[in-house]
This record gives C-alpha cells, structure tokens and sequence, in this order.
C-alpha cells in the first residue's frame, strides 16, 4: 500500500518519533519561509503529534515564551515574537521574563531546534559568518541563542532547510555551538557536560552522530533521493551508503492526525 | 480519533510528604512569617521525618516547628525569627544548648544560592563578605579573586536543595501553578526555588480547571514541568499569612509562642494539632470554622 | 509653611542627547524590533555624535540607522536583524568592509553582562562557551575554574556602559517611570539596563501626574533615582512597535530597507527624516497623524 | 531660649542635617518598640525632616521596599513587611521584585540604619549570637541584612536603643558587619571598597569614627548625660571627653515641621 506524504510530513513524523513522554521542547522563531518552516512549524507539527501518539506529557515552548498553545487557533504563523499573535494565543502559561530568570540552564530544556548558515563533520554549527571573522565575505545575524541550544539543552535537532555543498562542509567558519570535536570526550573537556546535536534534518536525509568518534553519519535517507544526489549536495565524504536504509514512511494514522487535527488549515506545513 | 491522557499530578499530601527523606535538605517556600507551607510541614511532623537541613533565606515557623519536633539536624539562612512576634522559641533554645547547626548567611547571599542552582552554577561570586564571622566560621565560603580585575570575591556554595516545598494560590491537575500578578518577597523566592531544584512540591489552596489557566497564562510563572506533586490544602499557610486572600492568625501564633515554653507544652500542642489531627481538614476543623472566615482578606489588586 | 521644591527632571529631547559624548558605550533599550527608542536614536544622529559603540542583546534598527549614519565604531551583542523584515543592511554591508567592529556574545551572556553591572560585579560567570569561536576572537573573556567545584567556567566582562537609553510608556516629572504590568522583554531589559548605569535617559509617550504614580506604585520598576533625564516623545519608538499602544509600522520598514540600498538612497532617507526635520513633532507630521492614527492598538491588558 | 523636646526629636533633628539631597535612604523594619523607633521611626522623622527643609529629592526606602510613603497616611507604625497596612500605604513606588533583582550592589542607597545586640571600637556590629558560636550563652536571629548595609550601602547610621556596656564592647563576639579593622585601608584590603559605619547613635550621645586609626569617637554628647554616666555605660575607654560639645538642640522649626507636618498624631515618635 502506498501513501501519499509530503516531504514536511515525512520529517514532522520521525522527528515526533525523537521526543518521549514527559519530556520538553523548545522553540524559537525564524523568519523567512524555509528557515520558519524548518525550525518553527515542522516541530511544532512533530512535538504536537507526540502529544497525540505516545507523549502526551510533552510539553511545547513555543518562540521561546508560550507553554502548549492551542494550535488549532492559529490563522497564520506568526512572525513576530512580541506581538498580539503571540500574547493572545490561547496556551498555558506565557514565560514572560523569559529568559534571564529560567532556569534553562539548570536543564529545564529537554531539547530545541536549530539552524544555520554551515554545519560540519563534528557536528559544530556556524550563523555568523562565511569567511574572516572581522572583514566577513558574508556576515549574517550573530550567535543568537545557538551556543545555548547546543551546551545547555538536553539535545538539539539542526534543521537544515536547504542541503547544499556549502552549507555542509569540513569545518565551519565560525564555531556558533560546538559538535562532538574529539567526541563527547572532546566535549567534556571543553566544559560541556551536557548537550550537543542529536540529529541533523535536512529535505534529502536524516544524518546522526558517532558521538565517540565525534562523526557525523547518514542515519537514514529520504525516499526518492538517490545517493549521488546526496554525496554531490554535500561537501563532506559520506563513505559507503550502500547499507543506509530509507527515511521510515509515515503511518496512514500519523498523516491523519496531523492534516485533521494538528493542521488542518495547512497553516504550519503548507498544502504542498 | 482518542488520543493518550496527560497525567495528573495531584496526589494526597501524604503521599506528597513520602518524597521526603531522612536526611534530606529542603528548601521551604515563604518569607520569613508570610505564605510558609504549613500544612506540608505539619505532615512532615507527622511522619516523623528526622535529619533534615533547611537552606532558606529567612525563615520563622516553618523551621522553629520542625526543630521543636527534632526533626531538623541544621539550618542555612540569614533569619530564624518571628518578626513582630519576637524570637524564635525553639530555634534559640535549641541553638544555645548545641542541639542545632546553625549555618550564617546574610539575606541577600541567601538568595543568591538559590539563584546559582537555578542557573547550574556550583557557587555564586559575592562581594562584602571580607572581615565577617560568615567567611570565618564557613569552610564552604571560598575566597577567590574576580578573574578579570583581580577584585577580591567570595564563592558561596549553590542552595543545591533535594526538595523545594511551596504553599501556592492554585494550580491546574497537570501541575501548572497560579502565582498572583502582584507578588512580593514570599511569591518571588518560590518561584526562584521552584526553579532550582527537580523535586518540587506544591500544596494549593485550590485546584483549578486547566481552561482557568489557559484564560490566565501570564501567572504561570512555575510550569507544570518544574513540579512533582499537588496537593490540595486549603489555608495551606495557617497561622502564616498569604496577602489577598487570608491574614496571619495572631491568637495562634500567641498560643504556639506560649506553647514553646517548654517541652511538655511544645509536645502538647504538637499533639493537639499534628499527631491527633487526621488531616488538614481536621486540623482547619480545630482551628474552627468562624474563626478561619474572620481571617479572610478583601482583595480588589490582581 | 513653605517647603523646597523638588526638582523636575523633564528636558527637551535635543538637551537630553547632549549627555551623549563622542566615543560613549551607550545601551540601548527595547529588544529586536520592539520598543526601541528611536526618537532619541534619531536625534543622535541630528547631532552628528560619533565613534559609539552599542553595548546590547540583540539589535535591530537602532543600531542599523546609527550605523548608516556613521556613528558607530563598534557593536557588542549576538544579534543584529531586521527579523521578520530580514537581514540589516546597514549593519551587513558595514560588517562586511570591514567599517565597523563587531564582538559577537551568545543571548542569554549578552543579559548576564548587564546582570553583571547591576550588581556591580566586573564579570560573569558563563558555564557553556568552550570550544566556540565567541571566546576564541575575544580576548576580553577569561577562562577560570569554579572556585568551589573546579568546573571550567568563563569570566565575561559586565557590559558597563556610560550612558542607557529607554522608551517608556510614562513617567511623572520627578522621574518616576511606568512599566506595564504585562510585559516582555523590552521591558524587562529596559528595566535591567536602567539598573546597570547611572545615566539613564528616557523618553515617554506622557508625562502623568504625580498622583498618577502614586495610583499605581506597582508599576514604578524604575524609580526617579535612577534616571537622569526624562523627555517628552511621543510615538517615540517609531517605527518600532510599543505592545498595547502602538504596532510597528511595516510601511516604513520597507522604506527603510528600500533606502538602504545604496549610500545616496540612504542619506536621502536621513536627510528627510532627522536633518531636515526640526524636531520629534515635525518627524511624526512627516509621518502622518492619519498613517499614525492606524498604527495604534487595543489594548484592555494592563 | 529655652525650647522643650524630647530625646527622640533631639536624636532625628540631629539626622536630618547628615542627609544630602538627591541622596536615597533605606530603612528596614523592625519590631518591637526599642528597636522600631530607632532603625524605623525616627529614621523617617529625620528623612522627611531633611526633604522638607535642604534635601527635598531625598528618596525614602521604606521597611525595603516603599519608595517615598505618604507618612501622614499611616495610622500605625506597620509591623510586618508585607501585609495591607504597607501594601496600601500611598506611595512613589512599591519595590516588588525586592531585593533580588535591584541595583542595590551598585551604589543605589545612599545610607542605611541598622542595629545589633553588640557594637565595638572599630564599629564591628554583632546580630548574631554572644558567646561560642555553636553553643551560644544568647542566640540571636542572625546575620539578616546586616552584612549588606556595612558593604554595599554608601553609609551606615548604627541605631543603638540602650547605651549599655554589655552593647559598647572592646570586640563583638560576632562580625557581622565590619567596621574599620585597621581604618578604610583595612577594609579596603578585605575587599570592602564602600561604605561602613558613619555614626552610632544612642540615648546618651553620637558616636562617629576616626576612619584612618579605625577607631569609634565620641562626637557629641546630649544634653543632661553626664560624662561618667557615658563612659560608665560604655564597655571601651572613651579617652578624655573634657572637649566633647553638646550635640546641638533642635531649632523651633525643625520642631514645628515634626510636630505639625511629619508626625501630627505622635504615631512615628510617640508623644512622650
């Protein structure tokens, strides 16, 4: 039997596969349809179908400040984190000193999402900038909220709207939040006792981590993506992939809990 | 289509009270005579919980009873008084016989603990401790210098509390606590203990409708994932204050003074309210009714 | 009997940028593109002050328009953006020749620096930086060991700027200053930074009267003793927006962007709206009273 | 002229004039009588003295956290810190998030007024136990807010309600605060840049501080205390005292202003 899914759906269903019960996700607020879509709407989709299947402790922060919000009161993404959208979307709690006196870094953060302009082998992530640090052939936004979401969450999902040579390359330009250099031993010694990416998501695979080796590896690719097309959008060796299995399809009764109940306007992952 | 149940988080206060153990270092909620968690602290008597460690900020009879019930070992605060109605009876008795530890903090340092274990940092740098009798007589206190000016700097260990206790206005059954929007000193520090430790547990004086709470999310301050339990108890505080919604028991608070004369008076009245009651209602029943309505505030502020 | 009088501390907006000197490290109030206050911002650039650097957390327009204006040296926080309204391309193209220095800090370091200066410690302690880029390009941060525990930590300098600058919502002519109850970040942050220096400058939307204040003293997070100057500016965080009064004003973003496409552009733009303008009136005229009137908000949140 | 007053006049007359204007003073508050109306009753007299006569921006902290109370509003002197009787209490400011989040490290207080159970030469203030510290002969409440008003507040007035030898000792048993231990230069070296004792008021004279030598002086003596009466109740040698001027009567104005503006109905300074 064969269903049909959307590229969102795909990766909303294995991301929700991720989360266990009880547990608690954070998001931030990207702007800009791809990034917005990667790092905002398609977890949102993914945590709220955990909710529904086998974590219905889960609890779901959203634009760093909103506890479980009604989702299906939503009329548009919002795009803006402190405006009437936000402050006025029925949810259980508004984290409004957020985030200075919360306890974050005590661990409060099961796990976030992320992105950014590169990412490496090791895992470590860059939004500063492409080239030398103080004449910058690009500069983007800065660090933001990165280096926390890679030392003091639980773990963190870099959600890579677009897989391109360059944004998956040897070593970073500029190390936003630190992968596995040297494994999690490396980490240990830089000070990092917690955290780190856990997966990276991108349209053509899902890639995971020899957290010993400190190596980023293909756990799984997307159907219908061949793996030249993987290796030639990727500017690091992926070894052999002859024994990587594909990307899990999604049930009939995940799709459907997500497009009658989740999203049934198609609001956060389009009609596509 | 049926989806999974979220789990509820209420429990009865006995049950609440088992998380605690011999031994253990609790952090009570409140402000000095203002919305301490009575009613949890009365069970713990009643379980006869024994060697505990209270790190606090200030702290009155939530601790003077636990000690005058040898249930605490030591305590770590800036205050142990009852403000307006003077000393703390057992806390100075058994302080001046040695029965107690007595740990020395100044108030705003007290605070600072806190704060280190909610941001995960083993100490907190404090200036002005130079030249005290609290760095002198404190071998946890180390002397440091600012890494940046060389300045001279006290490392105060973390509070690090197993079990945090607060007396809260109302809560939903999934454990999302109502802080009211006006708070003070008592209102701030739980959520500030809520907030450094995994173990909290929170008595209420209501238990509220998750919809109640959707209509007022700028009040969960303390979210349901940084609670253990519920438990009902309504005037949870008693004899202590919770400003808005009751004031403090003045003739309770003289007949618990007069009761610390002495042993045999303390286990009196340890007996009568603790041992003999039953239960919270029991004891809110011995308390009596009219006498509990004529504490009850008039509150307009939100 | 006659008693003295309390001095007022209303100016002129022109006057109060006078505390401004070339070569300040100036905090700017708000956060992102919300509540910054531009009118100030604005008049910064009428007096041609130069050679600024921007101490902040993250950073939008304010610091794009001082930037295209020539006034910044230098910008520490970990953001720079337009958000919604993409890139900032003043701060972009600056960056990228190389034109102005830029000392990137995580979010969440970006408030402990300002924690820092309120508590008038001279650094932070940041646990989480290791093996980044932030601390390897900046020599202003020191590794140390937690005195107590032997962790590695980073000492990060407190973000100790001469001169802080806010939009509020009210204040009376003693300096009083209305936060709403409901607020958010750009409050919060303002309220930190009016904390961590001693110049403060604000602008308001109203000046209200003394007994104002004194109706609503739980709304008084920054007192008058710790403000400098107070001016009159109404819609003074234009075109940012003021949650519950005002939203921002998506026409002018775009002309913003628009002009900054090039130098030529870019200076037609400030020309218009500050060089030529006279002062915060004859801007909001330029602006419109009826494009204005559009921009405002219902608000039944206090 | 003969003008008739009370100790309690005489003692915040005498205040008022050390406060400058613009200055910020901080009172806590403490319960029963002594103590009440030296670090909380006559501190407010001398502070609205003061903006009502050459400090008219003087800003008052009250009990922590009323900024600048209506005082002719009170109808008792409150005894708890947070119940209706402050909450209610018309005012310029209420410091809610009170103390943990205010700038009070930063030099906001100009000065503030505290007590102890023992006081000595180099002006060392004890709150916290007489004898042994962990067997105690008296055990007092404990540090509380004491060590902060020696270190981070611009000055301390010591209220002291009983000129007694047991209070005025060689050397506390207890620092809880620090004076001057081999002068300023010795609380510079302990790392206290700021603030320290300024005087130590009492029933029978002020005492203010050599603050090179560290040592605690007689600055004035009042009216009708004889000299062997002060050296008498005092437990350290006061040195010769022949020289020592009378502190200075308050003026019929200063009298006037107390009297029918501050404290109409006697509530702050009794009408003893």
């Amino acid at each position: 039997m064969n269903i049909d899914y959307t590229l969102n759906e795909l990766i909303a269903v294995n991301l929700s596969k991720e989360f266990k019960n009880g547990e608690v996700g954070f998001t931030g607020l990207a702007t800009g349809g791809p990034a917005a879509l990667y790092i905002t709407a398609i977890p949102l989709v993914a945590m709220e179908l955990a909710r529904r299947t086998h974590a219905p402790d889960l609890n779901i922060i959203f634009a760093g400040w909103i506890q479980n919000p009604d989702l299906s009161k939503l009329t548009r993404l919002p795009n803006a984190e402190y405006d009437e959208t936000l402050r006025d979307i029925p949810c259980e709690g508004q984290y409004l000193t957020y985030p200075y006196q919360y306890s974050f870094r005590r661990g409060s953060i099961s796990f976030g999402f992320g992105s950014g302009i590169q990412i490496d082998k090791q895992g470590n992530i860059n939004s500063v900038c492409i080239g030398n640090h103080d004449k910058p052939r690009v500069r983007m936004v800065g660090p933001i909220f990165l280096p926390e979401h890679f030392s003091m969450f639980g773990r963190e999902y870099v959600m890579m709207p677009h897989h391109e040579k360059r944004a998956f390359t040897n070593k970073v330009d500029y190390i936003t939040g630190v992968g596995y250099p040297d494994g999690k031993k490396g980490r240990k010694k830089l000070g990092l006792t917690r955290g780190g990416p856990e997966l990276v998501i991108t349209p053509k695979c899902i890639f995971d981590f020899d957290k010993i080796k400190g190596k980023i590896k293909v756990r799984s690719i997307h159907p219908n993506v061949s793996l030249k097309d993987l290796q030639d959008s990727t500017g690091f060796e992926l070894g052999n992939l002859n024994n990587i299995k594909n990307t899990k399809s999604p049930q009939k009764h995940e799709l459907k809990i997500i497009r009658e109940d989740i999203d049934p306007h198609g609001i956060l992952l389009g009609n596509n | 289509m049926s989806f999974p149940k979220r789990s509820k988080k209420i429990i009865n206060l006995e049950d609440a009270v088992k998380n605690i153990n011999k031994g253990d270092t609790i952090a009570i909620g409140g402000f000095a005579i203002y919305q301490r968690p009575m009613a949890f602290v009365r069970e713990i008597i009643k379980q006869k919980i024994k060697n505990l460690t209270v790190i606090g900020v200030t702290n009155s009879i939530e601790s003077d009873i636990l000690i005058g019930a040898n249930s605490l070992k030591s305590i770590e605060t800036s205050y142990v008084g009852f403000e307006k109605y003077g000393l703390a009876p057992n806390f100075r008795n058994y302080a001046e016989k040695g029965k107690i530890k007595v740990i020395d903090y100044p108030e705003l340092i007290c605070i600072d603990r806190f704060r280190a274990s909610q941001e995960n940092l083993d100490f907190w740098p404090a200036a002005g401790l130079g030249g005290t009798d609290i760095v002198k007589l404190n071998k946890n206190i180390k002397k440091f210098l600012c890494p940046i000016t060389k300045k001279i700097l006290h490392a105060v260990p973390a509070a690090k509390p197993n079990v945090a206790i607060i007396h809260a206005l109302a809560a939903d059954e999934f454990g999302n606590i109502i802080s009211p929007s006006y708070k003070n000193m008592a209102q701030s520090l739980d959520i500030l203990i809520s907030r450094s430790c995994e173990n909290t547990l929170v008595t209420v004086e209501k238990i509220v409708s998750n919809n109640f709470i959707k209509k007022h999310p700028n009040l969960i301050e303390i979210p349901n994932h940084r609670v253990k339990s519920i438990s009902l108890a309504p005037f949870g505080a008693h004899p202590t204050s919770m400003l808005g919604k009751y004031s403090d028991d003045e003739e309770h608070w003289n007949e618990y003074i007069r009761a610390s004369d002495n042993n045999e008076s303390f286990k009196k009245y340890i007996n009568k309210y603790i041992h003999s009651s039953k239960n919270n209602d029991d004891y809110l029943n011995k308390i009596g009714g009219a006498h509990l309505s004529s504490l009850l505030q008039v509150d307009t502020q939100k």
